[in-house]
């Protein structure tokens, strides 16, 4: 199938691209890997009167750690993050969801940043962000914000960025020793949307208490949900069997997932107790706890 | 595929006001949100054009809205069928109308819709949360537009 | 909109409407047909190429307008001359295809892949693979054919390195 | 382990000889359909029915023909007035629409075609067709139609949705014998609506030549000699004024058999525009308007001893046809040779009987990788056999082994009228259970059910008929289904050969030089072979139901054999003898009781032109039409190894083993490629495929991201093997092997879903074997 017609602004600044997006409006999108808005642009879901390429700035594509986080640019694709040792020696949770995105050919054009801002309901990366409390940062005529993952993520395929907004940056704040974390995705092959997914990323205490949680879900609801109450269980307790379970059992009650082809409400909600629950015990496996009780 | 939602607005006007609103096609129709072309048909229809933004999901639908009161005036159907994007929405609102007998009136509504075409099965969860949104949001802005009409 | 693209190391200037898609940019305005299309929807990788010798892309989900100025490899760009390309003799010599649509794209996924890592697992090869669909020859010999091209280069990616 | 062949000491026939055609593939120089560009080329682009079912109010063209570039606007109404509104099905019971006339019978039904400049000319205008619908009852299940409440076919005569009923068999005697066992099982079972989706989608470049008044289609055509005829019947054009090519084709699997309504109205348009037209399908339109296939509503019943052997079979099946009655099947056999369905089985009694129906679904019904529904009818005698042992709580393989045909029983006459060529499936089992280690695996399975875990172990011996077939029996729309060659050796020694077969992947250039190779004493690498243009091969039904080697390559060996015919008369005027003296042994011509006195079949070849004999022609060429005496029947023994996480409903294949018998294997690489490729076909079909509809009618995989190809990583490593029981008939001893995989394996996989899950009391669990299934029947079973 082939896209309606529209005009393409490669832009090659930041500025730039605020002053298309200025100029056109509602009319103009970003393009970034492209890998969601072409497809729906060939179906002609998606008919973007003007394209704005942020591919040619130069200065978005970077991943780097700073300012006790790792900063992964609107530029940076998902297989850099795949490939990067960085994250995998010490960004387990970001390199878990790195591996499982889309398929291996599409992360090599698809952004972290876009995927965030597509914020489709199984998209991955809105559920690890939530796990690893992660923030975007967000550049507009009035200037740069940044903004909490959980005021980032409006509703389905809605975003914080505003009109004439441009998300630059997202950043997942960096691990110390006693963190670590997992990421659980049902799919029915490589490149489906994901059937169930669970985000989890914990810290344990010098006494092995779980002093900080973060546990999300996706493909569960209208986007990627965080689990409070599990990671309300968690924090200040000591794992053990039980404790997984009940905080697992906390995400089947509040996971509300669609049935399509992939399966059917009951299952999906199973799915995401299940996969928080394997996730909690990934994690806890990574943080070297034995045996638990 | 198809769907099914439901809810209730507090109108601030007496029922004979809210009945007369809701069945002139004109008023009916500035209510559709993101209206951006209405064509009077006849005294209970008329052809409207929307436009759907829904993440990456952006075009327009057109649609025939047909009103269906009821003789006691109790209750009003909405039927609204067109489409865009290669594929058909067939939405049908009901409402029912209660006088609370303090000059304000109760809307209950409810809504169902089916799809068909490739919005069904590449869009459908994309055109959930829209077609909700029309149904929700028209009767949200009859609410709004009747507020203090006495 | 006017762009410039090296295809297979030649320069070609062309006219193109933005939503020309690359792969019918390199099949239609440059003639190499041996890109296919298989999808809409950028499942199959029947079109994959290689970009600026560094990225696999599904090239029916990238518009030619994105690639002004940069690189493109196609499977016509693989052999040297009447010399075939170390891949190209392992799909042949393990019998890696049958009906021949999806091998152009599946070799221009390995041949990323090798150059990121010249001595992949089976294991990391089907992994490596798994953006590209076949539906002839069930993936064992593909793998085969891949893991043979690697001990076929093996030796020229070490002095690379 | 790779596949051995029968003799290996043979010249060209065993050899895993690599493939002539791969050089121009894997330098991206293979010529698929897309690839054909013609000057002054057009693009058509077809508008769908959103609506499952839908009387069709009016057609508004205005916008689409202001748009520019746009040439044409064709509508089913325009088609009528052409008499090209309809065409024939396959065996002639029914007529399809090209275009919606009147309503639209199924959602993506083609309802009217743009032809333009360019591919987004046409796709933009084919937008702005305004059509108003008028929606209908749905019906997308079968058993929904046989109630008639809806007609969906209301332009036919009887007005009911009922298209025909089938049975082979002895009804009462069946059922006297299944009342009168000790065990009778019945299981239900639905072998699901699933799509070949070869890569490469279907597509024509119609090309009329004013000029020449010739009409050329480029078609991506399993069948280009059929296809010719049926466009000369459709279109009154004579047959010489059409010339079918078939270019390099991206995969076929059935896809390609059929004549779709694109491929008409390209046609008419070139006719009437006098350019080139180009249509291409898009996946959507392969998905949900082109040939589906199996859609049978299956109830296998079995009667035993307690002992184990069974006693009677008895099949009832409810087919989904869809909204037209193009099932692929020959003439005479419109369920195919489903009535394989005892299998390897000795039943002394067995019924079937099967009623289709229409529905608002795309129509199709091709033999996708299958010989004519054998898949559905291995599939369900295969579960069947599973229940049976499941109930007596007898091991499957020794359930198999006792009620096996026995091989001194061959040629076996089946209670359905099948006469089995040759078998040995006591051997073929066995082999497959030492090579596995089946003892093993069982005592692992039981340490594992202790823990509480599920581990599974399938099996399927089926057993296939292919090679349609003997004229007396097979014909589609008339035209016997027999197939030819013909064969050019040049002065030189080397040569062309063409048949009426069309590869699609199968290896056939290289496979079709090493029969004549083989035949003649010649070097493979010098035979030429062509196929797929209607110009220059000898008239042949085509590539499909594993028909090639079976056919084809019988007409090849025989055809080759005329040949040497000829060249013996040759060798003895060349070498002065008498011919009676002369003889072909070691691949060449020996003079008999003078050692030393030969020559080969490369000096006859010059003979043949420099010094031709006296009594006979000059050339060396010959063409052969085989007629096959009876059909082949290839057979495997299949175990699949499986493991079942409870918790999640996910089922990984540990392992997978195939013992294949397809007869003498001409190439043994190539051989082992089609298993493969058909295993996985198989595997994709048990987990994942399905072509399902809402209740509204909406199809819900209309494209690969709802249409699931497995990838390398959900795919299982195959383990292959073979034995050889050759075919008395054919001339090679060959079978056949295309589609044994894909017949074979889905049973294997679902037997050894359920073997898993069995200590929880399943019994049965339907296609695809999807997580949320098996999770769901493992809940309800705990429950």
């Amino acid at each position: 199938m082939f896209p309606a017609s529209f005009d393409y602004l490669p832009v090659r600044s930041v500025d730039e691209a605020l002053a298309a997006l200025a100029e056109h409006g509602t009319d103009a999108r970003i393009l970034a890997g492209g890998q969601s808005l072409i497809p729906a642009m060939r179906f002609r879901l998606a008919r973007p009167a003007v394209l704005v390429d942020i591919n040619p700035i130069a200065e978005l594509a970077y991943l780097r750690e700073a300012d006790g986080a790792l900063l992964i640019g609107a530029g940076t694709r998902d297989v850099a993050i795949e490939r990067s040792a960085t994250v995998a020696a010490g960004y387990r949770l970001v390199s878990d969801v790195a591996a499982v995105v889309a398929d291996p050919v599409v992360r090599q054009s698809g952004t972290v940043v876009g995927g965030l801002c597509h914020n489709d309901p199984a998209g991955d990366w809105g559920v690890a962000a939530l796990a690893g409390r992660a923030q975007i940062v967000v550049r507009g005529k009035a200037g740069t914000r940044t903004v909490s993952i959980d005021d980032f993520l409006v509703d389905s395929y809605t975003t914080a960025v505003a009109d004439g907004e441009l998300a630059l940056e997202v950043r997942f704040p960096t691990p110390g020793q006693r963190t670590s974390g997992s990421y659980q995705k049902i799919e029915r092959k490589v490149g489906d949307f994901a059937t169930a997914a669970a985000a989890v990323q914990l810290t344990l205490g010098p006494d092995g208490t779980i002093v900080d949680a973060g546990v999300a879900i996706g493909a569960a609801g209208p986007k990627a949900t965080r689990v409070v109450m599990a990671e309300r269980l968690l924090i200040g307790s000591r794992p053990t069997t039980e404790l997984l379970q009940s905080a697992a059992a906390e995400a089947e009650k509040i996971s509300d997932p669609v049935a399509d082809t992939r399966g059917d409400v009951d299952f999906k909600r199973a799915m995401a107790r299940v996969l928080v629950q394997r996730a909690l015990i990934a994690t806890l496996e990574r943080l070297h706890v034995g045996e638990l009780r | 595929m198809n769907l099914a939602w439901k809810g209730q607005e507090q109108v601030s006007a007496r029922k004979d006001v809210v009945w007369a609103f809701i069945n002139d096609p004109d008023s009916i129709s500035q209510c559709l949100p993101d209206l951006l072309e209405a064509k009077m048909i006849d005294a209970h229809s008329f052809d409207a054009t929307v436009s759907v933004a829904v993440g990456p999901v952006r075009g327009k639908f057109k649609f025939k809205v047909a009103l269906e009161p009821q003789s006691d005036q109790s209750h009003m159907n909405l039927k609204i069928s067109g489409g865009g994007l290669g594929s058909v929405v067939d939405l049908l609102a009901g409402a029912d109308v209660t006088d609370n007998g303090d000059a304000t009136t109760t809307l209950d509504w409810s809504g169902t819709a089916s799809m068909r075409g490739p919005v069904a099965t590449i869009g459908g969860r994309v055109l959930d949360a829209q077609a909700e949104r029309v149904i929700g949001s028209t009767f949200a802005n009859v609410k709004a537009r009747l507020a203090g009409a006495g | 909109m006017k762009i410039r693209v090296t295809v297979n190391g030649a320069l070609y200037e062309r006219d193109v409407e933005p939503r020309m898609l690359l792969a019918y940019f390199l099949r239609e305005q440059c003639g190499f047909t041996g890109t296919h299309v298989g999808c809409d929807s950028s499942s199959c990788g029947v079109c994959v190429v290689m970009l600026d010798n560094e990225r696999a892309v599904k090239s029916c989900t990238m518009f030619a307008v994105m690639a002004d100025g940069h690189e493109v490899t196609t499977v016509e760009g693989l052999a040297n001359g009447t010399e075939l390309h170390a891949l190209q003799q392992a799909f042949w010599d393990c019998h890696g295809l049958q009906c021949g649509y999806c091998t152009p794209g599946m070799m221009m996924t390995s041949l990323v892949l090798l150059k990121q890592n010249p001595d992949p697992t089976e294991a990391e090869i089907r992994a490596a693979l798994a953006g590209n669909l076949c539906r002839c020859t069930g993936y064992q010999n593909i793998v085969k054919s891949v893991e043979q091209a690697a001990g076929a280069l093996a030796p020229a990616a070490v002095v690379a390195k | 382990m790779p596949i051995t062949p029968a003799t290996p000491e043979r010249h060209a026939i065993g050899l895993a000889m690599k493939r002539k055609e791969d050089p121009r593939f894997i330098q991206g120089r293979g010529r698929y359909l897309d690839d054909i560009v013609l000057p002054n080329m057009l693009f058509l682009a077809l508008v769908h029915s959103p609506y499952p079912h839908a009387r069709i109010v009016k057609i508004d063209k205005t916008d689409a023909l202001a748009m520019p570039g746009v040439k044409a606007v064709i509508t089913g109404e325009d088609l009528v007035a052409a008499n090209l509104g309809w065409i024939p099905t396959f065996h002639g019971y029914d007529k399809q629409m090209v275009l919606a006339v009147g309503k639209a019978v199924f959602q993506y039904q083609e309802v009217a075609g743009v032809v333009a400049t360019s591919r987004e000319a046409a796709f933009d205008a084919a937008e702005l067709v305004e059509v108003e619908y008028e929606p209908l009852e749905v019906i997308v299940d079968p058993f929904v139609a046989m109630k008639d409440a809806t007609i969906i076919r209301d332009d036919r005569e009887n007005k009911t949705n009922h298209i025909y009923h089938w049975e082979v068999g002895k009804r009462d005697e069946t059922n006297a014998a299944l009342a009168a066992s000790d065990v009778h099982i019945s299981g239900k079972m639905e072998f699901q609506r699933v799509h070949p989706a070869p890569l490469e989608t279907c597509g024509i470049v119609a090309d009329m030549n004013g000029g020449s008044g010739r009409l050329t289609l480029y078609l991506t055509s399993q069948a280009p000699h059929a296809h010719r005829t049926v466009v000369s019947l459709v279109t009154g054009i004579p047959e010489d004024k059409i010339h079918v090519i078939s270019p390099d084709i991206g995969g076929g699997f059935g896809n390609k058999v059929p004549v779709y309504p694109g491929y008409v109205v390209a046609t008419a348009a070139s006719v009437i525009l006098g350019s080139p037209v180009k249509w291409v399908e898009n996946r959507t339109e392969n998905l949900t308007t082109s040939g589906f296939a199996r859609d049978y509503h299956m109830n296998v019943e079995i009667g035993a001893t307690t002992a184990g052997k069974v006693t009677a079979l008895k099949v009832t099946t409810v087919a989904d046809h869809g909204a037209f009655d193009a099932a692929a099947d020959p003439t005479k056999y419109p369920a195919g040779m489903f009535g394989i369905v005892t299998g390897s089985y000795d039943f002394p009694i067995a019924f079937t009987e099967l009623d289709a129906y229409f529905t608002n679904k795309a129509p199709g019904g091709i033999a996708y990788r299958c010989s004519f529904r054998v898949t559905e009818a291995s599939y369900a005698i295969e579960r069947g056999m599973d229940m049976l042992a499941q109930r007596l709580g007898m091991d499957p393989a020794e359930l198999r082994l006792k009620n096996f045909v026995k091989k001194e029983q061959f040629p076996y006459p089946s209670p359905l009228g099948f006469v089995y060529d040759s078998g040995d499936y006591h051997r073929t089992l066995e082999k497959a259970l030492g090579k596995i280690g089946y003892g093993d695996l069982r005592r692992e399975q039981a340490e594992k059910r202790k823990r509480g875990e599920y581990m599974g172990i399938g099996i399927s011996t089926f057993t296939e008929v292919v090679g349609a077939g003997p004229s007396k029996l097979f014909d589609i729309m008339g035209i016997k289904m027999f197939d030819s060659a013909e064969i050019r050796i040049h002065p030189t020694g080397s040569g062309i050969v063409r048949t009426g077969t069309r590869h699609q992947g199968q290896g056939h250039e290289t496979t079709w030089a090493q029969i004549v190779a083989e035949e003649l004493g010649l070097d493979p690498q010098n035979i030429l072979v062509e196929e797929g243009d209607t110009d220059t091969a000898p008239y042949g039904l085509g590539t499909y139901a594993s028909r090639s080697t079976p056919v084809a390559g019988g007409a090849i060996a025989l055809a080759a054999r005329k040949i040497r015919e000829k060249a013996k008369k040759i060798a003895a005027h060349v070498l002065e003898v008498s011919e009676d003296d002369i003889e072909w042994e070691d691949y060449k011509f020996k003079v008999s009781g003078v050692p030393g006195k030969s020559i080969t079949m490369k000096e006859i070849a010059f003979a043949a032109y420099t010094n031709p004999a006296p009594d006979s022609e000059p050339g060396l060429e010959a063409t052969f039409y085989y007629d096959p005496p009876n059909l082949t029947f290839p057979h495997g023994a299949y175990i699949a190894v499986v493991d079942v996480d409870a918790e999640t409903g996910e089922t990984k294949v540990r392992r997978f083993l195939a013992i294949d018998d397809c007869g003498v294997v001409i190439n043994p690489m190539i051989v082992e490629g089609q298993i493969h490729g058909g295993l996985t076909e198989g595997f994709a079909i048990a987990f994942m495929q399905e072509i399902r509809f809402d209740a509204s009618g909406n199809h819900l995989n209309t494209n690969f991201t709802e249409y699931l190809v497995p990838t390398s990583l959900e795919t299982p490593a195959w383990e292959t093997d073979n034995t050889v029981t050759p075919s008395p008939h054919h001339p090679l001893g060959a079978k056949g092997v295309g589609e044994s995989p894909n017949v074979g394996s889905p049973a294997a996989f679902v037997n050894a879903v359920v073997d898993a899950l069995s200590p929880l009391g399943i019994t049965h669990i339907d296609m695809p074997l999807t997580r949320a299934k098996v999770w769901h029947a493992i809940q309800a079973a705990k429950a």
